[in-house]
């Protein structure tokens, strides 16, 4: 339970870690969320519809020059990569403890 | 009523189709936008029964859900022992009230069932016409939106 | 911990077949099945196949009423048509599928020269195919219409889906489905069996979740949400767009899979679709 | 084939008639996938005759749900003929004819 807890939180969180910050245009960051999805989606079979809107409302919000919303919402879409990393990771086994007895 | 012009209206419509479906000749009841396109239910009625005064009567029995499953599809039922040539309902939140009226001639039974659509929680009035007066029964029925469903 | 304990001692005294029969899926679908009593005594355990209806008096009376003369009727209808409709090589689905189409009961089942579960609908485009005809789109139009008019014709066959016990392949699958069902899943976090098992007939926002036993016993349904009609698989993938998952490939492996474990949860339900739902 | 579909079955004299209307209901609120709105669209009147004698009409809002469904009653018999009919805004019409059960 707690865990599960852990995972909504993640999900729900706007901030990024922080190593991911400052660096790079807003471009690039939006290319790693985008990169990173794609990754996830070879290696589990988890997939957010939440995470692929955001990348596209990176995108379209650095097209129309916001460049502060983009980078936030590229940086939401990898926050919400990581939350569904954790969530597989999680529940390879935990599923296992709902089975009924 | 008019029901010379209804069963002209019928008949060149019977006549136009004859050849594709084979519409027998019969009257149809009469519809009309003074009764359906009226925002106020009191106008609706007076329209359609000639008059608006109604008392609330317990031989109408309306049946309707507390909580519709679905806005889009609300089972509504009206019955009465009554002697009742008509019976209206009403749907007060909708954007034009009168939803359907349905006439009775002799031997018929004052009974119909439909469904009908609401778009929010809405007062559900049904009205029975007897012996030149209206008799009603009113309702809640609460419309959700949302959900896994919704 | 106790029955693993005996597993092991099982094992020990040459009797390993056993342990597979005691933690198979049998003892699964036992466990299921009583979790679902325990948590509705009123509801008898015929009435689940009439899904959230078996636990929710007042919804059930307008679904008794829209019963009465339910859309899906029509679909019947259509879907008799295109079942006897004549391919251009002369055979029909009636050809694959009999006079009437009442296979529903057979369906769905471990192909065990494909190594796959094979469904209903899967079968229903493998026979158009075969036959030199397009396969139909899997969610909704033609193939509900068709499995419309074959699940009524089979309503009140017994589900009885069987997991061979000589292929490991099939209880893999099988396997795979429960996993799904257990497993959380989408930005919300849940897994089929927190709604419409743990929480099932408790309220999410204006909706009532409702019991994952006999979930698949009554497709295809006329849903008025959608206002026409859908499959099983249409409804897996609305439930996980739900909960902010993606939807799998309707009759994918994930999906086909899926629909095995929850219908084999079912087994001794009748089929007794097609259905009407909110 | 018809739009209408009908189930008469007398019961003790009372004839039970309950059916189902195919027809869009378009209410005009509606609108399309390019934000135009569906013009309003609906049966407006509906009329059943047994043995030639009317015994039950029925006059229709738009808040009538797709595919009308109507259930009515009225004194009649096995064997007699009974057709229903209905009329929408555009004028266009159909009727379907049964042999009450």
């Amino acid at each position: 339970m707690k865990h599960g807890l852990k995972v909504i939180a993640v999900g729900l969180a706007l901030t990024v870690p922080s190593a991911f910050a400052g660096n790079g245009t807003t471009a690039e960051h939006i290319e790693a969320a985008t990169a990173a999805y794609k990754k996830l989606a070879k290696e589990t079979s988890y997939q957010w519809t939440v995470t692929v809107k955001a990348i596209k409302a990176a995108q379209k919000a650095l097209d129309a020059g916001d460049d502060k919303a983009a980078r936030e919402l590229a940086h939401h879409a990898m926050a919400l990569v990581e939350a569904t990393r954790t969530q597989a990771k999680l529940e390879s086994e935990n599923w296992k403890m709902r089975v009924p007895k | 009523m008019d029901r010379r012009s209804v069963l002209k209206i019928a008949g060149a419509v019977s006549a136009a189709t004859a050849a594709m479906f084979a519409v027998p000749r019969m009257a149809f009841a009469a519809y009309s936008d003074a009764i359906f396109k009226q925002k106020a239910g009191a106008d609706a009625l007076q329209n359609a029964y000639g008059a608006n005064a109604t008392t609330p009567s317990d031989q109408v029995k309306l049946k309707a859900p507390d909580i519709a499953e679905n806005g889009a599809v609300v089972p509504v039922s009206v019955e009465t022992d009554m002697d009742a040539e008509s019976i209206a309902i009403l749907i007060t939140e909708n954007p034009s009230p009168m939803a359907i009226t349905a006439d009775f001639p002799a031997g018929t039974k004052a009974m119909v069932k439909t469904r009908c659509r609401m778009g929010k929680t809405t007062q559900v009035t049904a009205v029975v016409k007897s012996g030149g007066k209206l008799y009603t029964a009113s309702k809640e029925v609460k419309v959700t939106i949302g959900g896994c469903g919704g | 911990m106790k029955k693993i304990i005996s597993h092991v001692a099982f094992g020990l005294l040459g009797l390993s077949v056993s342990a597979a029969v005691v933690a198979g899926p049998a003892e699964d679908r036992a466990a299921f099945q009583k979790f679902y009593e325990n948590r509705f005594p009123d509801t008898p355990v015929a009435d689940f196949q009439n899904g959230v209806y078996s636990i929710l008096p007042a919804a059930r009376e307008q679904w008794e009423e829209i019963e009465e003369f339910p859309p899906y009727e029509l679909a019947i209808e259509r879907g008799e048509e295109i079942y006897n409709k004549t391919f251009a090589n002369g055979k029909s689905l009636a050809s694959c599928f009999g006079d009437d189409g009442a296979v529903r009961g057979q369906y769905p089942y471990w192909d065990r020269d494909r190594g796959m579960v094979v469904t209903m609908e899967l079968a229903i485009n493998e026979c158009l195919e075969a036959n030199g005809e397009k396969p139909l789109k899997y969610k909704k139009g033609a193939i509900a219409d068709v499995g419309a008019f074959m699940s009524y014709n089979s309503r009140g066959q017994k589900v009885n889906v069987e997991i061979p016990s000589d292929d490991p392949r099939a209880l893999a699958a099988y396997e795979n489905g429960k996993e799904h069902f257990y497993t959380k899943r989408g930005q919300l976090n849940f897994a089929c069996a927190d709604c419409h098992m743990y929480t099932a007939g408790n309220m999410y926002r204006a909706d009532t979740t409702s019991p994952a036993f006999g979930h698949a016993t009554s497709w295809p349904v006329f849903r008025s949400k959608w206002q026409s009609m859908g499959t099983l698989h249409r409804r897996f993938a609305g439930c996980h767009n739900n909960i902010r998952a993606n939807p799998y490939k309707a009759q994918g492996e994930e999906y086909r899979n899926l629909e095995y474990f929850v219908t084999y949860m079912s087994n001794d339900l009748e089929f007794n679709g097609p259905a009407a739902r909110k | 084939m018809s739009s209408i579909r009908i189930k008469a079955k007398d019961r003790k004299g009372l004839v039970d008639v309950k059916c189902l209307m195919k027809h869009n209901m378009e209410t005009g609120l509606r609108k399309d996938k390019s934000g135009k709105k569906i013009p309003e669209h609906w049966i407006q009147d509906v009329s059943a005759e047994s043995n030639g004698k009317v015994v039950f009409t029925a006059a229709f809002n738009t808040s009538i749900s797709k595919d009308p469904y109507l259930a009515f009653a009225f004194a009649g018999k096995k064997g007699d003929s009974l057709t229903i009919s209905w009329k929408d805004n555009t004028g266009a019409t159909d009727s379907a004819e049964t042999v009450i059960k």
